[in-house]
């Protein structure tokens, strides 16, 4: 029978398809997101993921404020944003419905648990009458499903009551749609056999759902075609599909490989930063310390304390906690120590809107310190790219003993995409140089500078001969002893500044993408890459030049960054911030930047770029 | 490790190998002065390397501490060196790390990360410089300072309930609390040693005349002729008893309240043995709280000295034990270690 | 000030009076519900205006309380509601300010505010909902999670000793201590009830479940079936006893050492009498250490409840004393109180 | 014999002149200067003063490091700065000497007391040989005068231990220069008296000493010429001598009484800020509460608790403590409460020179914060300026219910000029106007905005009817419930914003002084005031066209800045600090903004700003 059910049903190959799946907090759309997405890695395509929780643990089941969603863009080219709009969304209640139809493109597939739907799921969320007959869902593809029943079914024979089964239903959601894009099944299931290990009962009840959920596509009369989303052919090479936090953990173990030091990392949980904390804290055999600290201060000045006994001082956290660090990385530039201060960024201002993202910490980052503090910022601007800044960053902390702000992000720390994984002996390595003799005939001067750099040296406790004291009070230049001479900290000052300006020697130039004689030239940073690429690309198809840059580098920028924008008379710059980044430029080159903001939580949709060059193109 | 070195390994130093060039900078006839000169004078016979002794302040008079030991040094800022020593301390355990602070910088913007290097027993000194006043900004009061007390801040007096900073200690699960005080040269190095010799975190207050600020403000229990009649000395295992003969002496009645009594007339098995060791920190805290403030009868000595795993010791032995179990970090197989596919020229398979 | 009115002036109130419209967002199953009940339900015979209670909290999912009661309220910043409570109730006495906290909250971030405002004794009811994790960050241990503790930041298990929030506000010299737990609404209800009278800094620990992270802490004492044997009952002026019929009591040793005892043997009067008005905090404090964590024998109720004028209340009496002496401020006479000289058209004379 | 002194003695009337007394921390000289000053201002000269003290509480006596100095200009017409260089230099010992000498004019008066210039005076001072006696001296007008021994015998008959005689040694000076200066003696007299009531021998030894100082000047054949400084012409009206300190404590308490609002100040000591926590702590019958914390973040965080309850939420602090204050501003920015935040700048970056004066906090005051969270900064001018800066601060904070940040430096703090007392009915009154009713139908909308100032409703817990809750999480416009809502966040976070931009309605234009048709414009904030000014002065005076605009709102700033800045093809921006305003402009109005910064913990000499200005003028 499924024989016959073949005939009639067509196979049509797409190139790429956006699956939103929306529930409860309690359905676990997140896993099923992530089954999802690590099936469709496994089997080739190129992809691209932006989770969105609520801020709540658990708000109250069926609430709107409890809606969780996965949105997930698979393709067989490589691609650069989850997607505008999702092609099909999996909505398990009403309140999933009702918080995420706005972003299923009209036409769109729309699957929904049946069973969900009952009077009080209706009133949960808002309803007055059921959507799925009043007709407010014309204009879309819906299927209905009894989800839940059909899951009870396939599990029975084991006897498990029916509140643990439910437990099962993302499952059954993850097979159906497994089955209608053509997903290998292998991965799934290999996955749940090792992640619940041990609860056999709770294995094959996944199973059974899954199974039953894969079944029901291939059986019910339900769906005429199947769809096929071939694999990308991306550059040959071994791949992990990777989340922000973890390639940025994973960045931050490898620059300790890479320049042969111990990490420390001190930090306080905050969302969405803690990931990287509960990362590193897994990896001690490469000789990671984690300390969960009382507070962000504490932090911070543990990482300072373990920076001046030779470790690599790392401090994560988020808008919040970067704003309490503020006094802390103001010493460590006096101090002049590595240091590497990783914020991922949050909507704020205060608490904010702590689980979405934003770009609104450049400026805190840039001047959020008393006095005369500068430092070097490097943002990252992909998921699996937050492990290259990391190593960048950490490169030029130690290299110039200085502390160094990482900027990442909420999107980029919980989306995911796939990662061609470098060779390790490709990845560059770097020196921490500890000072270990006395520097002059007369000893050991702690701020005498390497002329090229004009970073201190490093000498450890533990050293003999090259005991010193240093400290936040101004210091005169080589000995670091405490100065009060007025020529001598005008001098330091200029020198801190000097120094941190330096770091442009080892930074790379700015590219142009696309029409270097365009009129039109759009200036990003951080997680705005993918959907400004995508932006910019749209355009040029249509015959419209447009250029691009990106920069990594926020403070010193690269150093034909201010020649390279002269040239275009427009210039763009997306932030998810009120225009930051366009502030900069705009004091530091008297470019007229333009500035292009939103500040909603979310991450730029590509058609919203595309329509402000357009506009701006004229 | 100097811990594990021979006395012998040790180069001999003196108290002048101790001193920087830099000018001491306290105010003439400042308490600072004979702290440092104790400590400079009893280092030599801690039988450890000037290289690997650092000393973490934050700011304050006190703070000033670092700048004149020739050792390796911090000063860093206002209240956070029981953090900053923590990092350095749990990174590097060969290292003696001393924290150098005074009443404000320990106990009014740093309290938090000194009761929590407490609870931690992270390994560090602390010696706490208690001037009862807050000197380098010229005379504010401090959570040290008594009820009433009248400064520029407070010119109508306080009315701020003091720490006790022995009771603060003890109720934050220190194992090492200790009390000293600026005129008695051999009793403070005693208790620099003690606190020294403790693994762990350790915590000496100081009694510390600030002459400009806050002068005498001890002197009721420190100067010479009072010491006797009103300082108690701790000793574990023996009798708490004071007065020029141990003719007083402290006991408890039924209720676990401690009481100050005539030794002769409470006969001696009435007196209250001291135990430094005990596990629980009640009877501790019971002494602490004999004297309300410098003014009474007040307990000096070590109030407490237990044993407990410090954090470094255990944060590295979980390194060790994560290497010893998976081998030491290989990054390849890190970045591998989730699902991972492979794309050749022609097709895709997976590893 | 409400405390001043006849119980006459003042609305009776309903529960439903004081919750507001938003939906409650804690996960199912989770004890804030039952906090939340037990003190909604308690307010209405404590005899005060909704419009002068204010609710002030920092960050965790406790401290999403204040949305829930239709009070005044603010939901502040991670650690600070304390200090912010502190500068509410100095300028407001006629308010009844109370602080919801979690454990990370009130002895992470916020732990120095919390033992100033205890020794200022600062007019504050302060609830600390004690988890022992870090709820709303999904799990992480916090600075009351017992060692060895496994979380999403411990892999390996947590090597922090834990605070004794009780011992921890006791060597903060707080002047009103008391433990409860959320099994137990009528002894929840008590607690707050005598932490709301208590004039100064009151502070309630709250055992609370969460469900999600760390679920169960709790049960070995707080389980119906483990009350009786598990939890020791502190009660003003009478014997410390527990077990089914109180066969089970704690005894002092003559070294102030406390240990359970079977009453049979040891006899009535060998029995501690709880005393939670002793000046001294030293009793209070023995019977905190009879627990190092909610596993053995723990005691609840009030372990200390003495009288000190509050924070806010000296504060105003020095505004009140001023004016009296001199009189309501006169700007004009302020900025003419230095030496002042007036030029007129012609010549200069000085006044 | 005194007649014939007076005959060979001519008396000389001079315009202005510029005295600096100079000595170790332990000789009084902060309290001599002082003295002189009370003098020079009674007797009605204008006047500038500069104090300048050790970081040290006592550094050892006779070192460098100890020496304190106090300089002070009077005049008799007005002036703007404590001036360049001193006419008169007072030394009590060699190290007081070498620190000085630098910034006396050539040519100069010298007053040194040669019982400080002994052998180990010398070293300690690290003089190889007496520049007394080795010619280094010439081209001075050298006094040599041993006022120690001078002081001893005048109090002599006392039977005073020499020790405590050498206390008086400073009067000694005072009274000498008091003479040469032809000062009123009376004011100075009736200072001991009350000053020191009570304790009888030092009235009296301060008094001989004092008198033995005018009176060695009478009579020994030293000095042939005396000198007079007449009263200036200030315009009419009653004048005291005010630090910025006292003058900003004294701008807060009339604030309150201005608006009817009780004070509260919430601070943690930290030099230069302290002493406005220890005036308002005098003030408590005008209802001022002040708590000193536990630390800055309990310091804002009690004034933000007290706004919430209706006082006038202050808090105090220097660089260190504004960079701690970060995050509790980001929530009162949230909060929308009304709350003034001062930060009195010091040297910078970390602990830097805290008695040393700069301008280097006005980034972090614009972005210290993460998120966007933008919030009013006022900056005062000069130390009678922070009277009216205060008063100011106070107003927009309360009728825009916002954290408002205050900006003085070390050098107003410490430095005191002349006030000429304000009709306390002339100050502008303001009205807290809080919510007593429901602005609704409905019941009462906690961010419901008046749509003038978009500022919300301020309801105090007491209030019947008006409970409300409100925190850091993002809130719904209009009820202020929580809202996770993308769009409602990014329009709150464009009204906040904008909020913060309406502040400019109700501030004055800027003004130009000097040429409105010049080419160059001399753009300044703060302190630089009287620096800048006296410096416009001189290059007009020659005849170049040159214009001046001071700014005392920085943020939003006046509504025609742009407009006026646009006119001057060169903009120069004299900073303390490396060009932050500068930066401002240039990104706000792209005008192309030259900075000239000196960060020497001093305050600028007009001479410095002269040579800036004909340099650009060309
Ligand atoms: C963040 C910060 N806040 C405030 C200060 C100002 N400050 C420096 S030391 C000090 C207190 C000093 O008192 P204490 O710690 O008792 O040391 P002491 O000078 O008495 O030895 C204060 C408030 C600072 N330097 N940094
Ligand atoms: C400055 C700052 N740091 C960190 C956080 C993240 N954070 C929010 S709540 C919390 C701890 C919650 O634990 P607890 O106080 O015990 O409350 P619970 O959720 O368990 O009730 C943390 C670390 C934050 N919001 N702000
Ligand atoms: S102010 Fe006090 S504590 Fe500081 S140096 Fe002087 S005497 Fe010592
Ligand atoms: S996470 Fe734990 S504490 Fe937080 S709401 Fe859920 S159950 Fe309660
Ligand atoms: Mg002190
Ligand atoms: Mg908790």
């Amino acid at each position: 029978m499924s024989d016959t059910a073949e005939q009639q049903r067509t196979t049509s190959e797409i190139d790429k398809v956006v699956i939103r799946f929306a529930g409860d907090s309690g359905d676990g759309m997140q896993l099923t997101g992530d089954r999802f997405t690590s099936a469709s890695a496994a089997f080739g395509n190129d992809l691209a993921t932006l989770p969105d929780f609520p801020a709540e643990i658990r708000a109250p089941a069926g609430t709107l404020a409890g809606v969780s969603a996965f949105q997930v863009h698979i393709s067989d080219h490589d691609i650069l944003t989850p997607g505008d709009e999702a092609n099909v969304l999996v909505a398990m209640n009403p309140a999933a419905l009702k918080t995420n139809l706005d972003d299923l493109e009209r036409g769109g597939t729309l699957i929904v648990n049946t069973d969900g739907f009952g009077e009080r799921d209706l009133i949960k969320a808002g309803y007055e009458d059921n959507p799925l007959t009043d007709g407010s869902l014309d204009g879309y593809q819906v299927y209905e499903v009894p989800m839940t029943t059909l899951t009870r079914g396939s599990v029975q024979e084991l006897g498990i009551k029916p509140r643990d089964a439910d437990r099962s239903k993302n499952f059954f959601a993850l097979g159906l749609v497994s089955w209608l894009y053509s997903r290998p099944v292998d991965p799934t299931l290999e996955y749940i056999e090792s992640r619940f290990k041990g609860k056999d009962d709770v294995i094959t009840a996944n199973t059974l759902a899954f199974k039953a959920g894969h079944a029901f596509g291939e059986t019910a009369e339900l769906f005429d075609t199947v769809y096929e989303v071939r694999p990308a052919t991306l550059a040959p090479g071994t791949y992990t599909t990777i989340t922000g936090n973890a390639a940025l953990a994973w960045g931050l173990v490898a620059a300790g490989q890479l320049s042969g030091m111990e990490l420390f990392l001190g930090s306080y949980p905050i969302t969405p930063a803690s990931d990287i904390l509960h990362e590193l804290s897994k990896h001690k055999s490469f000789g990671v310390r984690t300390l969960q600290c009382e507070d962000e201060i504490a932090g911070i000045g543990s990482a300072i304390g373990a920076a001046f006994g030779g470790a690599l001082g790392l401090t994560t956290t988020s808008g919040p906690g970067l704003a309490l660090k503020g006094e802390a990385m103001g010493l460590a530039v006096s101090l002049e120590l590595p240091l590497v201060v990783i914020d991922v960024q949050r909507g704020g201002p205060s608490t904010g809107l702590p689980t979405k993202t934003e770009a609104s910490d450049l400026l805190m980052a840039m001047y959020g310190r008393h006095g005369e503090s500068p430092l070097p910022i490097v943002a990252a601007k992909s998921p699996s790219d937050c492990f290259y800044a990391a190593i960048e960053a950490c490169r030029i902390a130690v290299q110039y003993r200085t502390p160094v702000i990482l900027l990442s992000d909420g999107y980029l720390a919980n989306g995911s995409e796939p990662w061609r994984l470098p060779e390790v002996a490709d990845l560059p390595a770097f020196d921490p140089g500890y000072a270990t003799e006395p520097n002059t005939p007369e000893g050991f001067l702690p701020y005498l500078r390497d002329p090229d750099t004009l970073a201190r040296p490093w000498a450890l406790p533990g050293t003999p001969g090259l005991e010193h004291r240093i400290g936040g009070l101004e210091k005169e230049d080589g000995t670091g002893n405490v100065s009060y001479d007025p020529v001598n900290h005008d001098h330091m000052t200029r020198l801190r500044a000097a120094k941190v300006a330096k770091v442009a020697d080892t930074i790379p130039d700015v590219e142009v993408i696309g029409d270097t004689d365009a009129e039109l030239c759009v200036l990003g940073w951080g997680s705005t890459w993918g959907a400004i690429t995508a932006a910019v690309e749209r355009v040029r198809r249509d015959g419209r030049k447009v250029a691009q840059v990106h920069v990594t580098h926020l403070n010193p920028f690269p150093k034909n960054l201010g020649e390279v924008l002269g040239r275009y008379p427009k210039i763009l710059v997306p932030e998810l911030n009120l225009g930051q980044l366009s502030r900069m430029v705009r004091a530091e080159f008297l470019v007229p930047a333009t500035s292009l903001s939103k500040v909603q939580g979310l991450p730029f949709k590509f058609a919203e770029i595309e329509v402000a060059i357009r506009d701006l193109l004229g | 490790m100097s811990t594990t070195e021979t006395p012998l390994d040790i180069p001999i130093t003196k108290r002048k190998d101790w001193q920087t060039d830099q000018e001491v900078r306290w105010c003439p006839g400042c308490g600072d002065y004979s702290i440092l000169a104790a400590l400079q004078m009893a280092l030599p016979d801690m039988g450890v390397r000037k290289e690997n002794q650092v000393f973490v302040s934050g700011i304050g008079c006190a703070a000033r501490f670092p700048y004149y030991m020739e050792t390796y040094g911090m000063h860093s800022i206002h209240g956070r060196a029981p953090a900053i020593a923590t990092g350095l301390a749990v990174t590097r355990p060969d290292l003696d790390v001393w924290v150098v602070s005074g009443d404000g910088d320990a106990l009014s913007i740093g309290g938090n990360h000194l009761i929590h290097v407490l609870r931690r027993n992270v390994n560090l000194t602390i010696l706490l410089f208690n001037n009862q006043i807050y000197g380098l900004t010229k005379g504010q009061y401090s959570p040290t300072s008594e009820v009433g007390k009248v400064t520029k801040s407070t010119p109508f007096g306080s009315i701020d309930t003091p720490f006790n900073p022995v009771s603060l200690a003890l109720g934050a699960e220190a194992t090492f609390v200790a009390r000293t005080h600026d005129m008695d040269r051999k009793h403070m190095q005693e208790m620099m040693m003690r606190a020294h010799q403790h693994k762990g975190a350790s915590l000496v207050e100081i009694y510390q005349n600030c002459n400009v600020f806050n002068d005498g403000a001890f002197a009721q229990v420190t100067a010479k002729e009072n010491r006797e009649s009103m300082l108690i000395p701790l000793r574990h295992g023996e009798p708490v008893v004071f007065g020029e003969n141990g003719e007083r002496g402290v006991a408890l009645d039924t209720q676990g309240r401690p009481t100050l009594v005539n030794v002769a007339e409470a006969g001696e098995d009435a007196i209250l043995i001291h135990d430094e060791s005990r596990p629980d920190p009640g009877l501790a805290f019971l002494l602490s709280r004999l004297a309300t403030g410098p003014t009474m009868p007040t307990p000096i000595g070590v109030f407490r000295a237990v044993e407990r795993p410090t954090y470094g010791e255990q944060m590295n032995a979980q390194l060790d034990a994560a290497t010893a179990q998976r081998g030491p970090g290989d990054l390849r197989a890190l970045i591998h270690s989730g699902v991972t596919w492979t794309v050749t020229g022609s097709d895709n398979g997976r590893d």
